[in-house]
């Protein structure tokens, strides 16, 4: 499906914010949803070829939201578009997070991992959950969309591995509090492994989102494997399908 | 009724139309049935089948090149007796033609996959003999003459009911010479091109993006080399060729079929998104009747050459 | 004085930095001269040279493919004496390394362009058994095994003064044998790879676009299967490699510096655009120094394998 | 060199015409002369890969024109570039129109190849000659830039295939008169083949810009070769250095 970007803003150096007008779209995405992009406009063009993976950040109304980084050529495309310009991408993709009822969460979000949180809050908000975000980045241009979170959630904390907003930390060191019924979590694959760590034994439900390199998004390509433990085995996971959401208790992380 | 342009047949099989989607590319057919009425299909040749399941190589497994990617799956597959029993009733119940692609670690296997594949409810069997993953068997099969020949003559010998395709591997010195020995060895049809032997290194890591070092390059990148093999082999056999490799668009499949090809199938272009195969078929229809011509049949092998 | 970081010796000989411009891609050098500072560049490979003047194919010679080109020049060339009466002395005047690439039609042909060359003020000779364009040679000699070893035994005998470089072809199934044959051979260093063999035809003419029906591939394209042969190489033999295909950026550089080259070719890219090398040069010096490299050549071969 | 977009116009269907600011190209820019534009603006996309060759339309003080078709991706690619976006592209390059003297000239341009033609008149028009401009094709659609060419010539005779603009024939068709000193000319190569025959015995110095794909357009990859008479041979010369204006009494159109 196609639609139409309402805005496309830089944030920070390399932080970009975009917001898709796609009534379609926002109709079936679930918090922690994801989708592929493509960051070409025209079909012909074969460079880049392979459409881009991206989480749901938020939706309002009949648009969406993108929250990205500059990381090669798809992404620095995607922040030279233009307010109006059609973008075509697919439906909304994979499991998402479980939403919980009436339970005292934790979020844990690390640079732009802390997209599909945002989107995740509001679901959470929605039904009555005491809602904590914790927040950490190398740096204060790593820290957006406070606004958002300011309204969805009840206690925010920040962390910058250089001190430029909130504690000098990683984030997972100014985890004091481990009283929680459920925690997700996105980030960078070790930030997420230390969250793990951290609630362990701790907190029963463990929600991680993992972002594995995707060709096709939908299940066919099998490029993106992700091992988890059921019993005693340790089995292939498709991060596309079963995924991006797995439970944090079971992953493998490294084999 | 109105009629159909887009009809060929290979091996005496009806196709309504010919474009395919490629083994590997397309799961076991289901995984796309979300997103595109896979009924519209001319045919789906399915991942690639061994007698046990085999769980494939290790993490990395893909990464994006110039105009294609390349991948090292390692031929991931749950089996011939599950798909059998698990994938194949539900792809029954699509309108479209299953191919079942598959493989062996020695002649063997090969031959006890083909004889069970024999008697169920598929269209044609295509063998992969050219996969670069695996260090057993593949592309020991695929690029030495003699083994070529024995692995296909041995699952010839050891079916009845269905035709066999021979997919080739692109990665030898003279793909003429194995296309002769599959056609003289029994193959009843050939898809050619399976991918190119690649590599490509994380400069930060100085580790190769793929666990496996090399992999199989596919998409528009490999595209002129496909065309290229395609003609040739056009020339030295006379059982159809089935084209394949980095088409994106229904121009690719129109010059697949000048260089020879009576089908095609669509592999990483189902990643890039998975309408291509469904819009391909619309504009191939559209072309056709632009340009009055009443069979896309009458355009294989219609090069011109001075 | 600062460390030049960027030097490499390639069989006792130094050049100021890795970046030779490709065979074919660069002219007789003083093309380039009204648009770079051909001084900057570590070496020039010139044009194909045969004994006499070469006309080459019939037009047309270059079409463009995703992410690459084919060609079909049909080593066109002034032949060798010319070269030396009217070119040499031109590049002369710039401080860079020269290596003549040049072919023949027969070993005889080979042996006696080896041996003018021999004589001349020139850093090094790359001999050609690999381009796809031409009939008679060329293709014959570069991936049939016999006739490699006999052309590269046949120039090496007959030369005193150059090191021989020799370019293989990737149009083969397996370039360790070959790349281990000119090793054997005599051959002093190896450059890989020259183009893929490649084919487009034209839908609406249904005409091959290349009058010789195939052309060369080149280009990002095939960069993947290039440094897999340069790895195969790598792996295979002791003399020193070239990396070629598919570079654009410094990034593509150390790709195949990591693979195991001492030195690349820039081709393809000279087309697209001439300040390529030189911006090559400038980024890959930025990156040593960010990055605390002493000499890019400690990055040959650096490859991480689990 | 780079140069910013001044104005991208679409002018019918397929032609646009784009301005360029580039003080530096401009100080060099000989009337005939082409230089290869970059279609993509990310240097690290390679589809379309190589550089494309067009025609100086026009200089305008610090800026020069294009007058462009759409045929592929490339054209596609600059059709949609903004005002003020940077572009690059070489030198000028190639050798140009002989520009004469108080001579009596005919211009025969077709379809697209009137682009060269424009900046020819200002520069013959600046030399006192008289000129006569006859302009070919399909459809009006096709016929463009009049207004500039009204300024510079002192005849202009139309024709289309179809009779929507001028009178309804080729081009070759209504030339009449055959006293000129010199003729120019550039379009679809069977014009400029029937130009050469019209004209032949009559005209002594007929001027033709020719049209072939290049890879480099500067002389190194011998992918444009165009074959030409020189006394009793037939020589090769490059369309991109030897061109791409040739003598069209000396051109070998077919082989
Ligand atoms: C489920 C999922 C959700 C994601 N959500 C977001 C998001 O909300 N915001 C955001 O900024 N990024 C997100 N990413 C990462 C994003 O997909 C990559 O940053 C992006 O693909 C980079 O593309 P590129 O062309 O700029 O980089 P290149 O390096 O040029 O890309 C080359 C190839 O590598 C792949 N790739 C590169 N980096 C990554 C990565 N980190 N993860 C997966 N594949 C990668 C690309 O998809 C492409 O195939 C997500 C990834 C996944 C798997
Ligand atoms: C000296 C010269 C001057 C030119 N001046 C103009 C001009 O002023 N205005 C204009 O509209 N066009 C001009 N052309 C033609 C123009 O270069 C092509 O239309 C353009 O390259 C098409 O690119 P594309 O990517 O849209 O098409 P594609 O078909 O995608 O291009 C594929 C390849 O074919 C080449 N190609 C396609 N058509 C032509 C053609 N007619 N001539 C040469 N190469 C071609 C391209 O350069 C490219 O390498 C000129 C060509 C030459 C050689
Ligand atoms: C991820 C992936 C997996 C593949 N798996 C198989 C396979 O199991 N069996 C096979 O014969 N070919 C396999 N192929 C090769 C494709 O079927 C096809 O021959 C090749 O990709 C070239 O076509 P394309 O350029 O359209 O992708 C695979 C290709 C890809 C990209
Ligand atoms: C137009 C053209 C002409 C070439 N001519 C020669 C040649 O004469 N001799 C040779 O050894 N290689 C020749 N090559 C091959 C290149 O030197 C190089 O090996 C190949 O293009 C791959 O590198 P690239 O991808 O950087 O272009 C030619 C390539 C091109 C594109
Ligand atoms: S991305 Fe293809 S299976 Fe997950
Ligand atoms: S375009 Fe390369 S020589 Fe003319």
């Amino acid at each position: 499906m196609t639609g139409k970007i309402v805005f496309n803003k830089k944030l920070s150096d390399k932080y970009y914010y975009m917001k898709i007008e796609s009534p379609e779209f926002v109709k079936n995405a679930k918090p922690g949803q994801f989708f592929m992009l493509k960051t070409q406009s025209f079909d012909y063009l074969v460079d880049p070829l392979l459409r881009r993976p991206f989480g749901v950040c938020d939706i309002e109304e009949d648009c969406f939201t993108i929250l990205y980084t500059l990381v090669g050529k798809g992404t620095y495309l995607l922040s030279n578009l233009q307010t109006s310009t059609e973008i075509s991408f697919s439906n909304p993709l994979g499991n998402g997070f479980s939403i919980v009822k009436n339970k005292n969460v934790a979020l844990v979000g690390g640079g732009v991992g802390i997209a599909p949180l945002l989107y995740l809050s509001k679901a959470l908000k929605d039904n009555n959950n005491s809602i904590t975000l914790y927040y950490g980045g190398k740096s204060i241009g790593d820290i957006h969309l406070l606004e958002y979170f300011e309204n969805t959630c009840d206690y925010i904390k920040i962390s910058t591995e250089d001190g430029s907003l909130g504690e000098k930390a990683l984030i997972t060191d100014i985890i004091t509090n481990f009283d929680y019924d459920i925690v997700y979590t996105c980030g960078p694959k070790p930030m997420m492994k230390n969250v793990v760590s951290v609630f362990q034994d701790k907190v029963e439900n463990i929600e991680v989102s993992l972002d594995e390199r995707m060709a096709c998004g939908l299940g066919a390509c099998l490029g993106c494997i992700i091992y988890v433990k059921e019993g005693d085995n340790i089995v292939q996971k498709r991060c596309c399908v079963e995924g991006p959401v797995f439970d944090g208790n079971k992953v493998v992380w490294e084999l | 009724m109105a009629k159909n342009r887009l009809e060929v047949e290979i091996c005496g099989i009806k196709f309504k139309n010919p474009i395919i989607t490629a083994s590997g590319t397309f799961g076991y057919g289901i995984e796309y049935s979300r997103f595109i009425d896979i009924s519209k299909l001319g045919g789906i040749s399915v991942k690639g089948l061994s007698l046990n399941e085999v769980s494939g190589n290790m993490m990395p497994r893909i990464i994006e090149t110039p105009a294609g990617m390349l991948n090292a799956i390692g031929l991931q597959n749950i089996g011939v007796n599950r798909f059998i029993e698990e994938k194949l009733p539900i792809l029954k119940k699509y309108d479209t033609r299953i191919i079942v692609n598959f493989w062996g670690k020695t002649i063997e296997e090969y031959v006890e996959v083909a004889k069970i594949l024999d008697s169920v409810d598929i269209d044609m069997l295509e063998i992969n003999i050219s996969c670069p993953n695996i260090k057993e068997g593949g592309i020991a099969f695929g690029t030495d003459h003699k083994m070529t020949e024995k692995v296909v003559s041995s699952v010839k010998k050891n079916i009845k009911n269905k035709p066999l395709i021979v997919k080739l591997s692109p990665n030898v010195t003279d793909i003429k010479l194995f296309a002769k020995i599959c056609e003289d060895s029994g193959a009843d049809a050939i898809s050619a091109i399976n991918t190119l032997l690649g590599m490509s290194i994380d400069i930060e890591t100085k580790k190769p993006h793929l666990s496996n070092i090399t992999g199989g390059l596919s998409g528009p990148a490999i595209k002129p080399v496909a065309v290229r093999m395609v003609y040739e082999t056009y020339k030295t056999v006379k059982i159809p060729i089935i084209g394949i490799g980095g088409i994106i668009n229904y121009k690719d499949v129109i010059e697949f079929f000048i260089a020879g090809s009576t089908a095609v199938q669509i592999g990483t272009a189902n990643f890039v998104d998975p309408e291509i195969p469904i819009k391909i078929i619309n504009d191939l229809k559209t072309y056709l009747e632009n340009k009055n011509i009443d069979k896309i049949s009458s355009l294989t092998g219609s090069i011109k050459i001075n």
